[in-house]
């Protein structure tokens, strides 16, 4: 509700220099839909105003990029005319207020992103964080999240292939919940969202307009412009799988029959941005009838109507002339549709209701005018005091002793409660599946595969967030090359805490630069990414937890890629890679064992990097088991082979101190062969066979023991 | 003694509801006129012991606002059976 | 000789069907819902999905598309016809096979490959493997828990054609995924030309996905789909 | 004129019922005490426009056999509101 003391923009997060640009751009006051319309355009989540300025750094110029960031998700070129749709997004704040939708609804919006694109999505990751498992409210969210992921993917019919999880105690009341989508496509087939073509139509397809998640609330409520019906405004959407699945239906056979000229998904600020955007993107304007638009329940205000964020809704340009077929295939599908716009040489988007004009806005605008930021950055005093408290690490680590602490823990043990979850195999697709290091994807009547990683490491990030960033795309980068694929394209999802604070925007600037100089030494494109900051609990920022997601490319894909659980009695066992450098900082054996976060990670050579990762794609031809060595180091990596394969190993002249040691850059290889045809050092530690997780004078524990501890480290906890 | 409760649960006013809508749609196409509003709800019936009906009332209550009902979505109503 | 592949609006499985009995030798066509016959069609797969977002019972509303009548009539004329998944819960509400299917005991979605062990080689599914064999095959439901008020007929009838077991062919309650009444994964009808199961064999149909111990089920099909038709 | 029902439905006895059976047990697992048996229905709240509240309530009753309930394994009861 307005009041006397405070202005609306005010109330509406604006401050006063953006409210006077606003003034700027219409050359008068504006009218409460259009500063509406402002508030959420700008605002960080919208306009990344914080954020933009750096982003630049990232490259995205590869010949093989297709679209770069910037539309609604990026695209790479296959060949032979397959292209592949990636991007992700947060739903975070929504999966704390209420998991289960939270989780589902961000399901369906990064879905709408890739067939927005013209693509049939095909997978989902999720990468996740929540606080520790011994608070009965992160159960309760972690069980939500994952039941609404499972609910909406499956149900939608598209599979989730994968993901990551991490507990810590800064998640606690701010938990992360990203998704990544990908889609693929034939050239052909490949749609923007510029609409082009003065008189085009603007249709709106897709669920009902209802009050749901209203932006600028509180002006749309005012009684200067009509009394809206607070109360009746939910705080949760609810998501419906089954009209997303309609709707991706229908789009596509759209696209398939060229009815489409442009199209936009319907997010944030609904109906007001999805005009303005396709509007803008193509220099036109737009005329909008309001009353036309099917709603879910009367009395809907106009301002409600054109800042709605109901769900599954899209806004498609097509030609009038080709209107009857659209509304044809809408009905096939049975996907309400309305048509509610025309384009206009523009520059202006006019907003009508019940004849009057409500807005009145040059349509570019609203994003090519957003504020934008130089925060105030410096280095945060907690990073000496962090650095001091180095690991305290024995050289004669019990194996067996510390392998009892580290599978128990919920972050190492298997995480299958969640993957066996979500539908992993629709489409018949799915060559290695969740549980190993990537996924991979056959694209059938090809050669060709595609592998997807996630991953973040959000207090290693904490302790050195340059090394951090970086340390998360080259892991990701050996995860999908331990299937056999190069490293293509990477999404990035940047979680962070008050970005008005100057060390969370030093943590923010330091992560964007590690990464972007990753992606450098790697040559691979940032094709899109995702900026979630204002992330806190009990008003302490989050770990900066920088995710990314990375799609791997192969062609031809390896005919056997190696697998966690084709490792055979005999077969010799190998390191590859970076010999152990005594890299603890924010280690599993640190962090669980020692209870300390500490130390500063060590960094990485790029010329290290991609021989390494080179070195693993090659070798994924011609080699049964690849494993990369990552959390809990050379121990848990074996492990997690051995209860994989359902057998034992042997290794030889390995100290305890280096079994869990965490430096980059290494994976196990397992074969039978007296050595590997791979040019990246490498030395032979053991051999598979026997019941025994045995580490020769490092100690040993029966494999079955091991198995049971780390089956049951996340559904104890669940139960 | 054993008193006999059922829950009544409601999605809060203005959350879309697509099993209701969804419902309504397949009245319709089955061919039923006049139909409506449709939305969808649950109940909970159980049996507490305890020693007094408002004692083992309470207890429901309390039962609602800890599991049984989602506070952020929904709203409840205890009606005591006999 | 074509199989008519049913696709609700919410199924998802019609593709992955197609690809498997391609696999297999037959060609499929794409019915949709809203069609009343399926022309010459001398076979019919209902397949896994989410027909009508399984929302208010899952098959309840499916099972009144316009094509269900249809199936009905080859139903009882001894068309061989199956339902995966989605596509069995959409006939047992039809009423062509016997009980129904409610959430799972553990009221979780289970995605994982599980064991079966073929109980009768009697029904359109099942007629090339043998009884004992077990098979593994990916399980991928949330209401896949079987019931029936006349599970006893049911059984006397001999209607039960696989059931959840072991990898060594034991039927327990721990080698009972979600709760099935009788460890049950999928029945045939009075007549065998119906069958359904919860399971899907599309998924377990190439060695590179993990296993092909469904290829036997498709070709119990489609050999009794050509019986039928020659 | 519009009529308003509410449907309850509800598994029949014998049959298993996860949801109860599930909620029953995590109440209990909450500490609470003397929780005897729990069962799970639903509800579906309908208007009907139609000329007298026997004729809705005849064309409900209809909805029900048809397609609300499943008389495989559910029972249901017509409750009138207004
Ligand atoms: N939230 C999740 N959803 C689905 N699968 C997950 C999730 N978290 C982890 N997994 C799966 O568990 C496996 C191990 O995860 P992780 O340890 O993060 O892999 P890595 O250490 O190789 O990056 C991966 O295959 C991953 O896809
Ligand atoms: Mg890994």
């Amino acid at each position: 509700m307005t009041t006397q003391e405070t202005p609306t923009h005010i109330q509406l997060g604006m401050t006063d220099t953006e409210y006077e640009s606003v003034i700027d751009v219409l050359g008068r006051e504006p009218r409460p839909a259009e500063l509406a319309m402002y508030s959420v355009m700008w605002s960080e989540h919208c306009s990344y105003k914080s954020s933009r300025s750096h982003l630049g750094r990232f490259r995205s110029d590869q010949p093989w990029v297709v679209v770069g960031p910037g539309e609604n998700a990026g695209v790479v070129d296959l060949g032979d005319g397959w292209l592949a749709a990636l991007r992700i997004e947060s739903h975070n704040h929504p999966s704390f207020v209420e998991p289960y939708q939270g989780a589902a609804t961000g399901v369906g919006g990064i879905l709408r992103d890739i067939f927005t694109m013209g693509a049939r999505p095909i997978a989902v990751w999720d990468p996740l964080r929540f606080g520790p498992l011994d608070d009965a409210r992160n159960r309760y969210l972690l069980e939500g999240v994952v039941s609404g992921i499972a609910g909406y993917g499956n149900a939608v019919g598209v599979p989730t292939l994968g993901g990551e999880v991490e507990f810590a105690d800064r998640f606690s009341k701010n938990p992360l919940v990203n998704v990544m989508a990908l889609g693929i496509l034939k050239r052909e087939q490949l749609v923007l969202s510029a609409a082009s073509g003065k008189g085009n139509v603007a249709v709106l397809l897709g669920n009902a307009t209802g009050r749901d998640g209203i932006g600028g609330a509180s002006i749309l409520a005012s009684a200067s412009f009509e009394e809206g019906d607070a109360e009746k405004r939910p705080s949760v959407q609810v998501g419906d799988p089954f009209e997303e699945k309609k709707l991706i239906e229908t789009c596509l056979e759209l696209y398939d029959r060229g009815l489409v000229i442009a199209i936009q998904d319907l997010g944030a600020a609904g109906i007001s941005c999805a005009t303005s955007e396709t509007a803008g993107n193509g220099g036109m304007g737009m005329d909008v009838d309001l009353d036309a638009v099917h709603v879910r329940e009367p009395g809907m205000t106009p301002g409600e109507v054109l800042m709605s964020e109901s769900q599954e809704r899209m806004l498609a340009i097509v030609s009038p002339d080709r209107l009857d077929e659209v509304l044809d295939v809408a009905m096939k599908w049975e996907i309400d549709a309305s048509t509610i716009g025309t384009v206009t040489e523009g520059p202006e988007l006019k907003v009508y209701a019940g004849g009057d004009l409500v807005a009145e806005v040059p349509a570019a605008s609203l994003t090519d005018d957003a504020p934008r930021y130089e925060r105030p950055a410096c280095r945060p005093g907690y990073l000496d005091t962090a650095w001091a408290r180095d690991p305290v690490i024995p050289d004669d680590i019990d194996a067996g002793g510390t392998l009892r602490v580290l599978l128990d823990d919920p972050a190492i043990g298997d995480r299958s409660w969640i993957s066996s979850q979500y539908d992993h195999m629709l489409f018949l697709d799915t060559v290695i599946e969740p549980g190993h290091d990537g996924s991979l994807l056959r694209i059938k009547g090809t050669h060709k595969a595609m592998a997807v990683s996630t991953d973040g490491d959000s207090l290693r990030t904490y302790l050195d967030p340059r090394r951090g960033a970086a340390r998360i795309v080259f892991e990701s980068a050996l995860n999908v090359a331990v299937t056999g694929a190069r490293p293509y394209a990477l999404v990035d999802n940047l979680n962070f805490g008050n970005p008005e604070i100057p060390g969370v925007m030093w943590q923010f600037i330091e992560v964007v630069d590690g990464m972007a100089w990753a992606c450098e030494e790697l040559d691979v494109p940032v094709v899109g990414g995702n900026v979630s900051f204002y992330n806190q609990t009990d008003g302490i920022d989050i770990y900066p937890a920088p995710v990314v997601g990375m799609l791997g490319f192969c062609d031809p894909m390896p005919e056997h890629p190696p697998r966690l659980d084709r490792a055979e009695e005999g077969m010799a066992i190998w390191i590859v890679g970076q010999d152990p450098q005594g890299d603890f900082a924010a280690s599993a054996y640190d962090r669980v064992v020692n209870g300390n976060l500490g130390g500063r990670p060590l960094d990485v050579d790029g010329e290290v990097a991609r021989r390494v990762v080179a070195g693993a794609a090659k070798l994924a031809f011609e080699v049964p088991v690849l494993h990369d060595i990552s959390f809990g180091g050379l121990a848990v990596a074996l492990a997690e082979i051995a209860f994989a394969s359902g057998i034992g190993f042997a290794i030889e002249g390995v100290s305890g101190r280096d079994l869990f040691d965490e430096t980059p850059l290494r994976f196990i290889a397992a074969a039978r062969s007296d050595d590997l045809d791979t040019s990246v050092p490498h030395a032979r530690v053991g051999t598979v066979g026997g019941d025994l997780l045995d580490f020769g004078q490092a100690g040993s524990m029966p494999l079955s023991e091991g198995k049971a501890i780390w089956g049951d480290a996340l559904p104890r906890r669940m139960r | 003694m054993i008193y006999a409760f059922v829950v009544h649960i409601g999605r809060k006013a203005g959350l879309s509801d697509p099993e209701g809508t969804t419902t309504g749609k397949a009245l319709r196409d089955l061919g039923f006129r006049g139909v409506g509003n449709v939305a969808f709800g649950r109940t909970i019936t159980l049996e507490i012991d305890a020693d007094s009906q408002d004692a083992a009332r309470i207890k429901v209550d309390e039962m609602c606002q800890k599991l049984l009902a989602n506070p952020v979505m929904e709203h409840y109503t205890i009606e005591a059976v006999s | 000789m074509t199989i008519a592949v049913v696709v609700f609006p919410g199924t998802n499985c019609e593709r992955d069907v197609t690809h498997a009995l391609g696999l297999v030798g037959a060609d499929a066509e794409l019915a949709w819902h809203k069609d009343r016959d399926l022309g010459g069609a001398s076979g019919v797969v209902l397949p896994g999905g989410f027909a009508h977002g399984d929302y208010l019972r899952t098959g309840a509303i499916a099972r009144f598309s316009p094509i269900m009548a249809e199936v009905e009539r080859l139903a009882s004329e001894g068309v061989p016809i199956i339902g995966i998944c989605n596509g069995f819960q959409i006939l047992c509400e039809a009423g062509i096979l016997p009980g129904a299917l409610i959430a799972n005991r553990d009221l979780k979605f289970i995605c994982k490959p599980i064991h079966l062990r073929v109980e009768s080689t009697d029904s359109v599914l099942t007629r090339a493997a043998q009884v004992g064999r077990v098979l593994r095959i990916p399980l991928n439901s949330y209401e896949g828990n079987y019931i029936a008020t006349d599970i006893d007929t049911v059984e006397d009838a001999g209607n039960v054609i696989l059931r959840y077991s072991d990898p060594r062919g034991t039927v327990d309650d721990r080698s009972d995924p979600n709760g099935s009444t009788n460890s049950i994964a999928g029945v045939t009808n009075e007549n065998r030309n119906v069958a359904g199961l919860m399971p899907h064999p599309e998924r377990a149909i190439e060695e590179i996905l993990g296993s092909s111990d469904g290829r036997v089920l498709f070709e119990s099909f489609v050999a009794s789909v050509e019986a039928v038709h020659a």
